[in-house]
């Protein structure tokens, strides 16, 4: 028994260092898909203290609305372009209808009011392009499918799915633009006042509201993206859903406010995950993935409850 | 705000005369058959629910305006949606039988088993085709539950022994390493004693792959396992989004997929399309018709979907799981023309219902004479079994679509037949004190 | 006088510096990280005494007082309570000793009715365990009424009997102040600490707030210390004062030679350091 | 006018510490008492019974135990699905193990292991606050669920993999299994709801109540007066945690009759945090207003377009089912983020002053 759990793992990990490589790569994309979640929560916290538990059917109906665009004779590319523009409209929506109204309310309220929408969008998604799932248009889009396997060594072989590759890339691309975007704009720089202090940011004569909807329809980009990305590996069904909630655990790693956090974060809990399952799940039967992740955020929160980057708390009174 | 909330009281009051309206209890009519459809088009696994809804509502609605009915009584529809929930199913249930329910086809193991032990309470058959309870097949036990044409024992068997025929026979699996996927609920679960037990009495080594409920849309972790182990079949129960994903992943890992074997619930055509090319070559369990081409889907398309009365897609009318719907009313309606027969009666009850579902042969001549040759298995229930066992075959997909791979392959019947008994037995012990069968065998 | 005041003789009155010690700080300091709130403060409280403790801001008086209810743990000094030298506690464990204390930024239970909160003074006084309050009926509930009592008494004291049933947030300031006290007072205990009793209050609130701070010491015999900016509110109220100033010990002693020293003029005027 | 207090003087703090003080609040309360057991038992229909009655009073004793937890104390917890699983899987295991045991004693014994595995799963909270609490508490929700479907034992290793109710008897009456009566089961249901509502109000009163709302309002300040934070708090999740398990136990035993690990997901944690955050935080009789309103009206809007005359299919319902329950989920929060208990109370107020504005 303590064989198995100390040692065996190690010596299976040496043994096949082709199929660590691969868990690593495989842990390594399941992080990146994390941490893409993860960024939707932390955008829209960050700027309104809102915990947006519609983050993940976001992601259904953004790749929903693709797929349902294109299924009716819209060209792929025209579809992503619409479709970026429903989540405008969305990101517009939910400013004037519900965070407008429950400004200054308590942070569970805002809670609820997000889990709210998301019964809200799943009934409107289901309405308007049916239940069944949907094939994602990956090639429409332009994007790789196939994968690229490398040889190691006499039987040693690494996959890479080259989708998986664009998702890391695409993944870089949305956190440095968005990076730049914080902090070389000014609309970036009013939210990130807005993060610090709301009275303080409308004192200065920013706008709450605009930073909402800029903040939500940002969420809604990376949903998009999630949606793509997530769709391609499986498909665009509301199963998707819950899948998201994979990036709860990410966000109590990384802090709620930390956008480097989400990325590193999601990055632990993949790799974490997968390693986890496929060296030390066998010894409980497997399928240790629902609930490891969570279990690796509750001990560390244990240790640091102020999360990866968080400052140290101190308590005042 | 304020009017807002003289609104939000108003609100609560019209609730609350609403819910008065409620308590009376309801009269029902009776000129007509009533079919209540349980069947979920909403959830996570509305992908595999539609298309079977359709299929069941559809061949119905075509007796309606085909034939105007059974035996001239018109059916009465009603579909109530459940969305694989458990709550909903007990809700649907408890709204539909007292409007002289003839049969419940839940489409769920959990709301299954719930109607299980109600079934002789309420005196309403409940006919879980090829899910549910396995051990249901036993008659004695189970005299109200209908569970053919085949239960998971009778479907793991014919796995392996199509296996043993692709390695030359079964005393071939020797040494041979056997994946298998699976949901990890009941319905995932259920086949493993089977399985365990085959895999002991031909020297096959099983290998256990779950796949939690949350986790379906992310399996990469259990193909890296299989990747590492490399069986050399993969066998595969599951429901809903887990197949596309599952069947993505095996092309992903180039897993020879016409070593990839799927349950007759892991054979929709949205599954395997989901693969893509790569996806060329996987096999599924089948015991209702491939494709459209049958005078009965031909009448369901004059008559029923271009007549608008269908909500389903045009294209997906013929598909694996439509055909499985179409079986399932299928079914239900020859057991109640059987019921009809036995009885005398044209509007007949539940309890009729479950005489003409014990009744029920359908032999060859009558699959021809319903536009259906070759469309299913000949099956004959009788009191003593209650799924029949019958004979499946493997289809296979060829990039577009299923074709039939196999003849009909008989399940290991002297291995399933006992277990089934024990499983039966079992029950009734755990849910003691159980009903002793007191109704009469109309064979 | 009330049954609750009669419960407590008053203090023989005597010099401030004579009586018997309360409270004890030796060599206390503390730091956040790199910044030092409390740098090498020592003093005493006597029993029965009101000591003020002033300052300007940051100068680390609410810090001195977090580390006196256990809620800081200092990184250097003893502190010696009631003739033991204290080891490392929690705040529970202080107020189960007799520490009460106020807040300066109002820290009522802001969805509980005015009663509820004094009520909550009661904490500790009550034993009744799960079970019996489950019932409700016997003991819970006898138990319950002999501290409604008690805890009426505060409200008479105080003067607060019309806002008795009203949560506490919807009460203006003064009145959240009145109700912190008479939580504290509640609490029956040996040292009192009080964070400003009188902040942002108007000249009238000040007097009346005066007069409970002193009537608490001299009826109940309670021991106070408190925190406060109104210097002639100190002056008047105490019977000693330390002062600190970035976190040290600047001045001690009786209010008028505190008042003469050069070192809490220059403080409180701003001379650079 | 119409619920006017003046006049209503109390003698004695014994009075004024009474559940109802308020005449009027008596007479409702005994108005609801007599309908809940004699006019309902009377008039209604077993539909109305097992798939509205039964439900609801299961999901407000569930949303009271939530309510204890999130409410009182302040802790917010999204494992409820789970720990009410655990008091169904206990309650199998106690009744299987013991068939000649009266079950509602089994039901209400199951709570203990619920409360158990509560505390444990609410030592983190000593350290971590608000939504990261909540996201711990999913770890909870999604082991415990796993644990449903890996350990045979709990399902005595059940083919089916799943819990089914056998027949259980009590003074001549089938209380569980296929063949109790909807009545029967409801008067169970009822007994049992009602009874821990009434215990759980005589708790929120006093100490411990108080103490817990102590820990929700200021958790610092709380502890300065000499409440104890863990013990406070995991007390807090433990009876929590019992009541939701005993509501679990009923949901299965009294309604679905027979329940997979997935009758226990996270869902269900959703829908009764709804239930509590919609009926107002705090509140028992709020409890029971949050829960009538998640579980009846979309059995309710099911019905409304067959009441119309209208054909609409059974998925396009269940779609605007969805939309229509998340918009006055979002409606209701905007209107009231107290809740019905609230509004109810705005809505005394309005009659104890009509027909005066003020």
């Amino acid at each position: 028994m303590l064989y198995d759990i100390f040692i065996d793992p190690f010596v299976q990990m040496y043994d096949m260092p082709d199929f660590f490589l691969q868990v690593l790569w495989e842990g390594f994309v399941a992080g990146i898909l994390y941490a893409l979640i993860a960024l939707g929560f932390v955008l829209i916290f960050k700027a309104s203290g809102v915990f947006n538990f519609a983050q993940g059917i976001m992601v259904v109906f953004a790749g929903l609305t693709l797929v349902g665009l294109h299924e009716n004779g819209v060209p792929a590319y025209l579809a992503l372009i619409l479709t970026i523009g429903v989540m405008g409209v969305l990101a517009y929506g939910v400013e004037r209808v519900v965070m407008r109204p429950l400004v200054n309310q308590p942070e569970i309220i805002l809670l609820m009011a997000t889990i709210g929408l998301t019964y809200f969008l799943v009934g409107f998604g289901e309405f308007v392009f049916g239940g069944e799932p949907k094939q994602m248009i990956t090639q429409e889009l332009g994007l790789p499918t196939g994968s690229t396997a490398f040889e190691i060594g006499d039987r040693g072989l690494i996959i890479l799915q080259h989708i998986d590759i664009a998702a890391a890339v695409i993944a870089v691309i949305m956190v440095t633009a968005l990076g730049l975007f914080f902090n070389k704009t000014r609309i970036g720089r009013a939210l990130r006042a807005v993060a610090d202090d709301h009275q303080a940011a409308l004192s200065v004569g920013i706008s709450l509201n605009q930073i909402w909807a800029i903040v939500w329809f940002a969420a809604g980009l990376v949903a998009l993206a999630t949606g793509i990305m997530w769709g391609a590996r499986s498909d665009v069904s509301f199963a998707l859903e819950i899948v998201a909630f994979k990036a709860l655990p990410v966000l109590i790693l990384g802090g709620f406010t930390s956008i480097p956090g989400a990325i590193v974060g999601g990055l632990i809990i993949g790799f974490g995950e997968k390693i986890g399952e496929l060296y030390w799940g066998g010894l409980v039967g497997g399928g240790v993935e629902s609930w490891l992740a969570y279990i690796i955020a509750l001990v560390f929160l244990l240790f640091r409850p102020q999360g990866l980057f968080g400052e140290r708390i101190i308590e005042r009174i | 705000m304020k009017d807002f909330k003289q609104f939000a009281l108003g609100t609560a009051v019209a609730l609350g005369v609403g819910l008065t309206g409620l308590m009376a209890p309801t009269a029902q009519a009776q000129d007509s058959n009533y079919v209540p459809l349980l069947t979920y088009r909403t959830g996570p696994y509305a992908g595999s629910g539609i298309h079977i809804a359709n299929g069941m509502h559809d061949y119905l609605q075509m007796l309606n305006e085909r034939d105007g009915g059974i035996g001239g009584v018109k059916l009465e529809l009603e579909e109530c949606e459940t969305g694989y929930n458990a709550q909903k199913g007990v809700e649907c249930y408890e709204a539909t039988k007292g409007k002289g329910a003839l049969v419940y086809n839940p489409y769920s193991t959990g709301i299954t088993l719930q109607l299980i032990p109600k079934a002789s309470v309420d005196k309403i058959p409940v006919l879980s085709m090829g899910y549910g309870l396995s051990a249901a097949a036993d008659g004695n036990v189970f005299p109200w539950v209908f569970n053919g044409p085949d239960t998971y024992w009778d479907g793991a068997s014919v796995v392996i022994k199509y296996i043993g025929q692709q390695e030359g026979g079964l005393e071939n699996l020797k040494g041979k390493k056997i994946g298998y996927l699976f949901l990890d609920a009941g319905y995932g679960r259920e086949p493993i004693p089977l399985l365990e037990q085959l895999a002991e009495k031909y020297g096959f080594e099983l290998l256990k792959y779950p796949v939690p409920g949350a986790e379906m849309q992310n399996q990469s972790s259990q193909w890296l396992n299989v990747r590492r182990d490399r069986p050399d079949y993969m066998v595969m129960w599951g429901w809903g989004a887990m197949n596309p994903t599952a069947i993505k992943e095996a092309v992903k890992i180039r897993f020879p997929m016409d070593k990839f074997i799927g349950v007759w619930w892991a054979a929709g055509d949205d599954d395997a399309a989901a693969g893509g090319e790569g996806a060329k070559g996987y096999k599924a369990l089948n015991f209702s018709g491939v494709g459209p081409d049958f005078p009965a889907i031909d009448d369901i398309k004059t008559h029923v979907v271009e007549a608008g009365l269908s909500s389903a897609d045009p294209e997906t009318v013929g598909g694996t799981l439509y055909n499985r719907g179409v079986l399932n009313s299928v079914i239900i309606a020859e057991g109640i023309r059987t019921a009809q027969e036995l009885t005398g009666k044209t509007v007949i009850t539940g309890e009729d219902m479950r005489m003409g579902l014990e009744a029920l042969n359908l032999d060859e001549a009558r699959l021809k004479e319903l536009g259906l040759a070759g469309f299913a298995h000949p099956m004959k229930v009788t009191c003593e079994d209650h799924s029949g066992s019958n004979p499946v075959f493997i289809q296979q997909w060829n990039g577009t679509e299923w074709r039939q791979a196999s003849d009909w392959i008989e399940p290991m019947n002297d291995l399933v037949r006992p277990l089934l008994e024990a499983a039966a037995k079992e029950y009734a012990e755990k849910n003691a004190p159980w009903p002793a069968r007191t109704e009469a065998c109309p064979n | 006088m009330n049954a609750f005041v009669a419960d407590r003789a008053p203090a023989p009155v005597e010099d401030a510096g004579e009586r018997e010690l309360l409270l004890r700080v030796d060599n206390v300091s503390l730091a956040f990280g790199g910044v030092k709130a409390i740098t090498d403060i020592s003093f005493d409280i006597r029993k029965g005494e009101i000591r003020a403790i002033i300052g300007p801001n940051g100068a680390g008086k609410t810090s001195m007082l977090n580390v006196i209810n256990g809620f800081y743990h200092p990184q250097e000094g003893t502190i010696t309570w009631q003739g033991k030298v204290r080891r490392k506690m929690k705040p529970y464990e202080a107020a189960s000793q007799g520490i009460a204390r106020t807040f300066q930024n109002v820290a009522l239970f802001k969805g509980m009715t005015t009663l509820d909160n004094i009520m909550s003074g009661r904490s500790l006084k009550m034993h009744r365990n799960f079970f019996w309050q489950l019932l409700w009926r016997g003991p819970a509930e006898r138990e319950e009424i002999a501290h409604r009592r008690k805890v009426e008494d505060i409200i008479d004291f105080l003067e607060i009997q019309a806002i008795r049933k009203t949560p506490v947030g919807r009460l203006p300031y003064g009145l959240q102040k009145r109700v912190e006290l008479g939580r504290a007072l509640a609490m029956e205990p040996e040292l009192l600490l009080l964070d400003e009793p009188m902040a942002g209050m108007n000249l009238e609130e000040k007097e009346d707030m005066s007069r409970f701070i002193i009537d608490v010491n001299q009826e109940f015999g309670t021991t106070i210390a408190l925190i406060e900016h109104d210097m002639g509110v100190v002056m008047d109220l105490s019977d000693r004062v330390v002062v600190l100033d970035y976190g040290k010990k600047i001045a001690d002693g009786p209010p008028e030679e505190v008042q003469a020293s050069q070192a809490v003029i220059d403080a409180y005027l701003g001379v650079s350091h | 006018m119409f619920y006017r207090e003046a006049g209503q003087f109390k003698t004695s703090y014994k009075a004024d510490q009474a559940l109802f003080p308020i005449l009027q609040d008596r007479i409702g309360i005994a108005a609801i008492l007599l309908i809940a057991f004699v006019a309902i038992p009377l008039f209604a229909s077993d539909f109305f019974l097992t798939s509205i009655m039964i439900p609801f009073l299961v999901f407000a004793l569930a949303a009271i135990g939530l309510n204890v937890l999130t409410g009182y104390c302040g802790q917010l917890s999204l494992g409820t699905g789970a720990f009410m699983g655990v008091g169904a899987y206990a309650a199998y295991k106690l009744t299987t193990a013991f068939p000649d045991a009266n079950v509602i004693v089994m039901v209400l014994l199951s709570g203990v292991f619920s409360a158990a595995i509560g505390a444990v799963f609410g030592l983190p909270s000593l350290r971590i606050k608000g939504l990261y609490l909540a996201v711990t508490t999913l770890a909870a929700q999604f082991f415990l669920e796993w644990c449903f479907i890996r350990i045979p034992w709990l399902y005595n290793d059940n083919a089916s993999g799943a819990i089914e109710v056998p027949r259980r008897e009590m003074f001549g009456f089938i209380v569980t299994g296929a063949e109790a009566l909807p009545i029967t089961r409801y008067f169970v249901v009822l007994c049992i709801t009602a009874g821990i509502a009434y215990l759980m109000a005589n708790v929120l009163r006093g100490r411990i109540g108080r103490s817990w709302m102590m820990i929700r309002d200021m958790d610092i300040a709380a502890e300065l007066m000499g409440v104890r934070p863990l013990q406070t708090k995991l007390m807090a999740f433990a009876v929590s945690s019992y009541i939701c398990g005993v509501a679990g136990a009923m949901m299965v035993f009294f309604w679905l009759n027979a329940a997979e690990p997935s009758s226990y997901s996270i869902r269900l944690s959703f829908q009764i945090l709804f239930m509590v955050i919609l009926g107002g935080l705090g509140s028992l009789g709020g409890a029971f207003m949050g829960a009538a309103f998640i579980w009846i009206l979309p059995v309710l809007l099911k019905f409304v377009p067959g009441m119309l005359g209208m054909d609409i299919a059974a998925e396009t319902v269940e779609h605007a089912t969805f939309m229509i329950v998340g918009a006055l989920i979002i409606f209701f929060l905007i209107v009231e983020p107290h809740g019905f208990a609230r509004l109810w109370q705005i809505a005394k107020q309005k009659l104890r002053v009509w027909p005066f504005p003020y």
